[in-house]
């Protein structure tokens, strides 16, 4: 027992080493190209220095995501196979690094210095193309959680759209085009017969998905992130997945009928995060839906023929689908930045500024306050803070997932999806748009 | 300062019009690799190309949503079940054919100049558009418009529509579904028999 | 592009590497002289030397666009007589005849009109001239979009209050979903009878 | 229709219990064993390279070149040079070769050797750089004192007794000449696998 808390601690250790990485550096570069910067600019050269400050604060939200993406991958790749290994009861990667800390940044740089190699009959082009195309949209998804993750901190606000659920949604059916166009150009029967596969799963499963986030939006009404998760402030029971606010409506007065709708569109919702799991696991082609790339059957389908530089955007891309999904489900679903208890925001908030005061107290002498101030401002920490915990969790949970079910049979999964999701999804969009009005 | 000046000038060049320009100079060429490329599979995917530019113009446009369901509907859902149906039809018999009918080519040319020619004729002739100059800025957001009118003054449509979806839909399944009706029902019977060892 | 291809994949790869040198060496040079000219004729058209020529030849210069237009075909078609690649020659043509033919219109909607309409004339030819059924639905729906272009330009310019021209769009977008959806299905009940997807075979209606 | 949703019900609870079975492993410790650092326990049984073990207590050669191993090896991959010594006239091992690349460690010639001279020894970490440096000569094949008393306690095999000289005359003739009556097909197969070497 004592060895296995060992194991456990060894990857709670890990695990914060690489998000004090991840965020320190995305964040620490966007404040001092956002913020840092322009200041410096605009007190040395004045009004004629306006333009370069704010050409570097449009910039903050895309070199933000160019850095977070690999940090991000390396982290999530590292924390799936040592999760795999603790479920597994083996050790995992531990030779790099502390703990093996840095093993996917050795495997990271092992890739790219591998030898790219294009298959004899490939269509150069297509074949060149398609790792772009699969890797652009996780690139250009991630831009609009990021003022719904950063609570709308004015750097982010710029990619903030009021159509953001549906932008997501939009621009993560556009992987499936990279991998046929992969799968075809490989001149490979397995990667063709792969990506013909994620075809047919990617459209099956696009179907449900839509449906389901549909459904919250009309729940939530609207389509904008940072309002989604707005509206979720409060407790748990404020959380979509609990009916979003339904239940803390009721009082003691409120007729049975009301009392009974609040409980069943919680169920729903409830229902309607399961069908999302399950959906969003088709959609970034994760077990028990791996099928594009099942290797027991065919090698490791549309990229069997990629190697190098090409073969890391592949999974580069791959990884960074999963989070997007897992923090758009956090936004949707769990209630975005906000805390689980209403006492526990203000905690961490009053904590964090105790603390804040307690560290950078000293510094006031050298008229630092201001900077300390912009740098890390407590409510926005404890925002980032809520949301990361809660994505972090359901990537973990997909690693559990993964650990567990076997993969489906290609019939099986087109059966689920279109005889038992779809209409499934359809009884709860028609069930939460009645029961919204009953409430 | 002079190349602060420079910056300064080229960012009140009219952005618009540049990625217009842009766009077009990517579509031209798509949409004549659509037509003319020797592999059906990649002229496929070419389209979803012009249709991406499309979309992309629709964004300059102001039409935010008709852009993204372009991408979502257009860009990735037509073109992989046209993509899938090449792959399914034996593409690489006709790979090494030339892509037109050479009876036809010298009509062709003709029919689609003369159309051209015919449109821009009545555009560079017409004076009187009606154009409104609203600011832009003052507009309801086109979604929330969109929604408005799909479910008041344009229901019946977007009913008509519906109807038509599902026709269709129907429609192709009949259609692909061409199997005498013995063997069909032999299918089925088989179907229905492994989905009951299954469920044992 | 139109050098020899044989019907398998690798048998082309191989072909297109030994016929490269030879594609460069003369397809290429006529394509890549046709561009240039094209590009001086439309840095001319919209420096405004070219509206200065005409004037001086007496003629109107409202007429500069059409005159530029018609030297680009006229030169387009010496080029490919002489043997340039001729999709290299009618891209870059269409290319520059577009710019010529809208860079000096006031209006922006115009611009989006003739997109429109030089996207509508690629689907018209494609439509008449495909051997391949799946080819002819492509054309198709690429007419169908330009069309679209129309309808959201207008909706842009004409109608920015109640943006009925994007509604338009979405049923057109509907109806093109259904038409791709019947059309590939009838495309794969042919190729179940015929097993070919080749127009010229569909001939059974002749008698 | 209800039953359709007891299925899922069903089919819910029992993904759900298969998620938290998974889980409670995470909480055992890891079985991993990190080779290169910790070495393995292997079992006396283990059959890993093939070695000549020596006399634990007096330190002489246990082979007796009764050619045992050599005849019932399925793979051919032993290769005994013996002969006949003039002054004693019992046969002398001069080398005793073994073709490690080609051994599958079948076991069958520590079974059959009745001196309990060649044996499976628990080293498998064998990688060379060519194949000629898997075969394996007298010197390499034989083990010393200690590591022979090691294995033959860790075998348990029982201690072999010392070769007497004249002492038990009835076994140790039998056994010479049972070897002599073989000799002769011996030699004349012997310049066989010579020549093809």
């Amino acid at each position: 027992m004592n060895s296995a808390v060992f194991e456990i601690g060894k990857f709670a250790r890990l695990t914060l080493l690489w998000l004090c990485i991840i965020f320190g550096a995305v964040w620490g570069v966007s404040w001092s190209i956002g913020v840092l910067l322009p200041a410096v600019i605009l007190s040395q050269s004045g009004e004629s220095g306006r333009f370069w400050a704010q050409l570097l604060q449009a910039l903050v939200p895309v070199v933000a995501v160019a850095l977070f993406v690999p940090l991000n991958t390396c982290y999530m790749v590292l924390a799936e196979r040592r999760l795999l290994a603790l479920f597994t009861v083996r050790k995992g990667p531990n030779r790099v690094g502390p703990d093996g800390a840095f093993q996917t940044v050795a495997d990271a740089l092992k890739l790219l210095l591998k030898e790219e190699i294009t298959p004899r009959g490939a269509d150069l082009l297509m074949y060149t193309l398609a790792p772009v195309i699969f890797f652009a949209p996780s690139i250009i998804g991630v831009m609009p959680l990021l003022a719904a993750v950063s609570g709308n901190h004015p750097l982010f606000t710029p990619v903030n759209l009021p159509t953001g659920v549906f932008y997501i949604l939009a621009v993560s059916s556009i992987p499936v085009v990279g991998v046929v166009m992969g799968g075809w150009a490989s001149n490979n029967k397995y990667s063709l017969v792969g990506a013909l596969r994620s075809a047919a799963q990617a459209i099956s499963y696009e179907i449900p998905l839509l449906l389901s986030i549909i459904t919250v939006c009309l729940l939530a009404g609207t389509l904008d992130f940072v309002q989604i998760a707005d509206n979720q402030r409060g407790s748990l029971l404020n959380w979509n997945i609990l009916g979003g606010g339904a239940l803390t409506h009721l009082g003691i007065g409120s007729p049975w009928w009301s009392i009974a709708a609040a409980l069943l569109l919680a169920a729903c919702c409830i229902l309607l995060f399961a069908l999302y799991v399950i959906c969003a696991c088709a959609e970034v082609n994760r077990t028990p839906f791996d099928l594009p790339e099942a290797e027991s059957e065919l090698v490791s389908g549309f990229n069997t023929e990629y190697s190098g530089i090409k073969f890391a955007i592949f999974f580069l891309a791959e990884y960074t689908n999963l989070f997007i999904v897992s923090t758009f489900a956090a936004v949707m679903f769990l209630g975005g930045g906000h805390a689980p208890f209403p006492g526990l925001e203000d905690a961490c908030i009053s904590g964090l500024r105790g603390l804040l005061a307690a560290w950078f107290g000293a510094c006031t002498p050298f008229q630092l306050g201001w900077l300390v101030n912009s740098l890390v401002n407590p409510a926005t920490v404890s925002q980032v803070f809520w949301i990361i915990v809660k994505s972090y969790a359901l990537v973990w949970f997909a690693s559990l997932i993964r650990a567990t079910l076997p993969r489906l049979r290609i019939d099986q999964l087109m059966d689920y999806s279109w005889k038992r999701l779809v209409p499934l999804a359809l009884i709860l969009l028609i069930a939460v748009t009645f029961l919204k009005e009953l409430v | 300062m002079e190349s602060l000046n420079l910056l300064t000038a080229l960012a009140h060049v009219n952005v618009e019009q540049g990625f217009f320009y842009v766009l077009a100079a990517i579509a031209i060429p798509l949409a004549y690799g659509v037509v003319f490329d020797r592999n059906v599979i990649r002229s496929g995917f070419l389209l979803i190309g012009v249709f991406a530019t499309i979309a992309g113009l629709f964004f300059l446009l102001q039409a935010q949503f008709l852009g993204l369901s372009q991408i979502l509907i257009y860009g990735v859902g037509i073109t992989l079940v046209i993509v899938i149906a090449l792959m399914l039809t034996n593409a690489r018999q006709e790979t090494g054919m030339n892509p037109a009918l050479p009876a036809n080519v010298g009509l062709a040319s003709f029919v689609s100049v003369l159309v051209f020619t015919t449109i821009y004729l009545s555009l560079r002739s017409a004076e009187d558009w009606p154009l409104k100059n609203e600011s832009s800025l003052s507009l309801p957001p086109n979604i929330e418009m969109i929604g408005k009118h799909l479910m008041t003054y344009y229901a019946l449509p977007f009913e008509f529509a519906s109807i038509l979806l599902l026709a269709a839909l129907v429609g192709a399944v009949m259609l692909s579904k061409a199997e005498p009706a013995s063997l069909a029902n032999a299918g089925d019977e088989a179907e229905q028999a492994v989905d009951g060892t299954d469920r044992v | 592009m139109k050098d020899s291809k044989a019907s398998c994949r690798p048998e082309e790869a191989r072909d297109e590497a030994d016929g490269g040198l030879n594609m460069i060496s003369r397809a290429s040079i006529h394509v890549v002289a046709y561009a240039t000219a094209a590009v001086a004729i439309t840095v001319l058209f919209l420096g405004g030397q070219l509206g200065q020529w005409i004037e001086l030849a007496g003629l109107s210069v409202s007429r500069a666009d059409q005159i530029g237009f018609l030297a680009l075909v006229v030169m387009g078609l010496v080029s490919c007589s002489f043997g340039g690649s001729r999709l290299g020659v009618m891209i870059t043509g269409t290319i520059a005849a577009f710019i010529v033919l809208t860079a000096h219109q006031e209006l922006a909607m115009v611009r989006y009109l003739s997109l429109g309409a030089v996207l509508f004339a690629i689907g018209i030819y494609g439509m008449t001239v495909s051997r391949n059924a799946i080819r002819m639905l492509m054309s198709i729906e690429l007419m169908i979009n330009a069309a679209n272009i129309n309808f959201v330009a207008f909706a842009h310019w004409v109608d920015p209050l109640h943006i009925r021209g994007q509604l338009f769009a979405i049923f057109v977008l509907t109806v093109a979903a259904a038409e791709a959806v019947v059309g590939l299905a009838i495309v794969l009940a042919l190729y179940r009878n015929m097993s070919t997807v080749n127009m010229e075979k569909f001939n059974l209606l002749k008698w | 229709m209800l039953g359709m949703v007891g299925r899922a019900a069903e089919g819910f609870y029992q993904v759900c219990r298969g998620l938290w079975t998974v889980f409670k492993h995470s909480g055992r410790p890891p079985t991993t064993k990190e080779f290169p650092d910790v070495m393995p326990e292997l079992p006396g049984a283990f059959r890993g390279r093939l070695a000549l073990a020596v006399n634990p207590e007096t330190g002489e050669h246990l082979c007796i070149s009764c050619r045992q191993c050599e005849r019932v090896c399925p793979d051919k991959c032993i290769d005994i040079t013996a002969h006949k010594s003039p002054q004693t006239g019992k046969l002398e091992l001069i080398d005793f070769k073994i073709d490690h690349g080609l051994c599958m460690f079948c076991g069958l010639c520590t079974e059959v050797c009745p001196t309990s001279c060649i044996i499976n020894t628990s080293d498998f970490e064998m990688s060379e750089y060519s194949r000629g440096a898997l075969i394996y000569d007298l010197k390499r094949l034989t083990l010393s004192q200690e590591e022979s008393a090691y294995y033959f306690a860790k075998k348990d095999l029982p201690p072999p007794k010392p070769k007497a000289k004249p002492a038990p005359k009835p076994e140790a003739a039998g056994d010479a000449g049972e070897s002599l009556a073989q000799q002769p097909s011996d030699v004349s197969q012997q310049p066989g696998p010579k020549a093809e070497e």
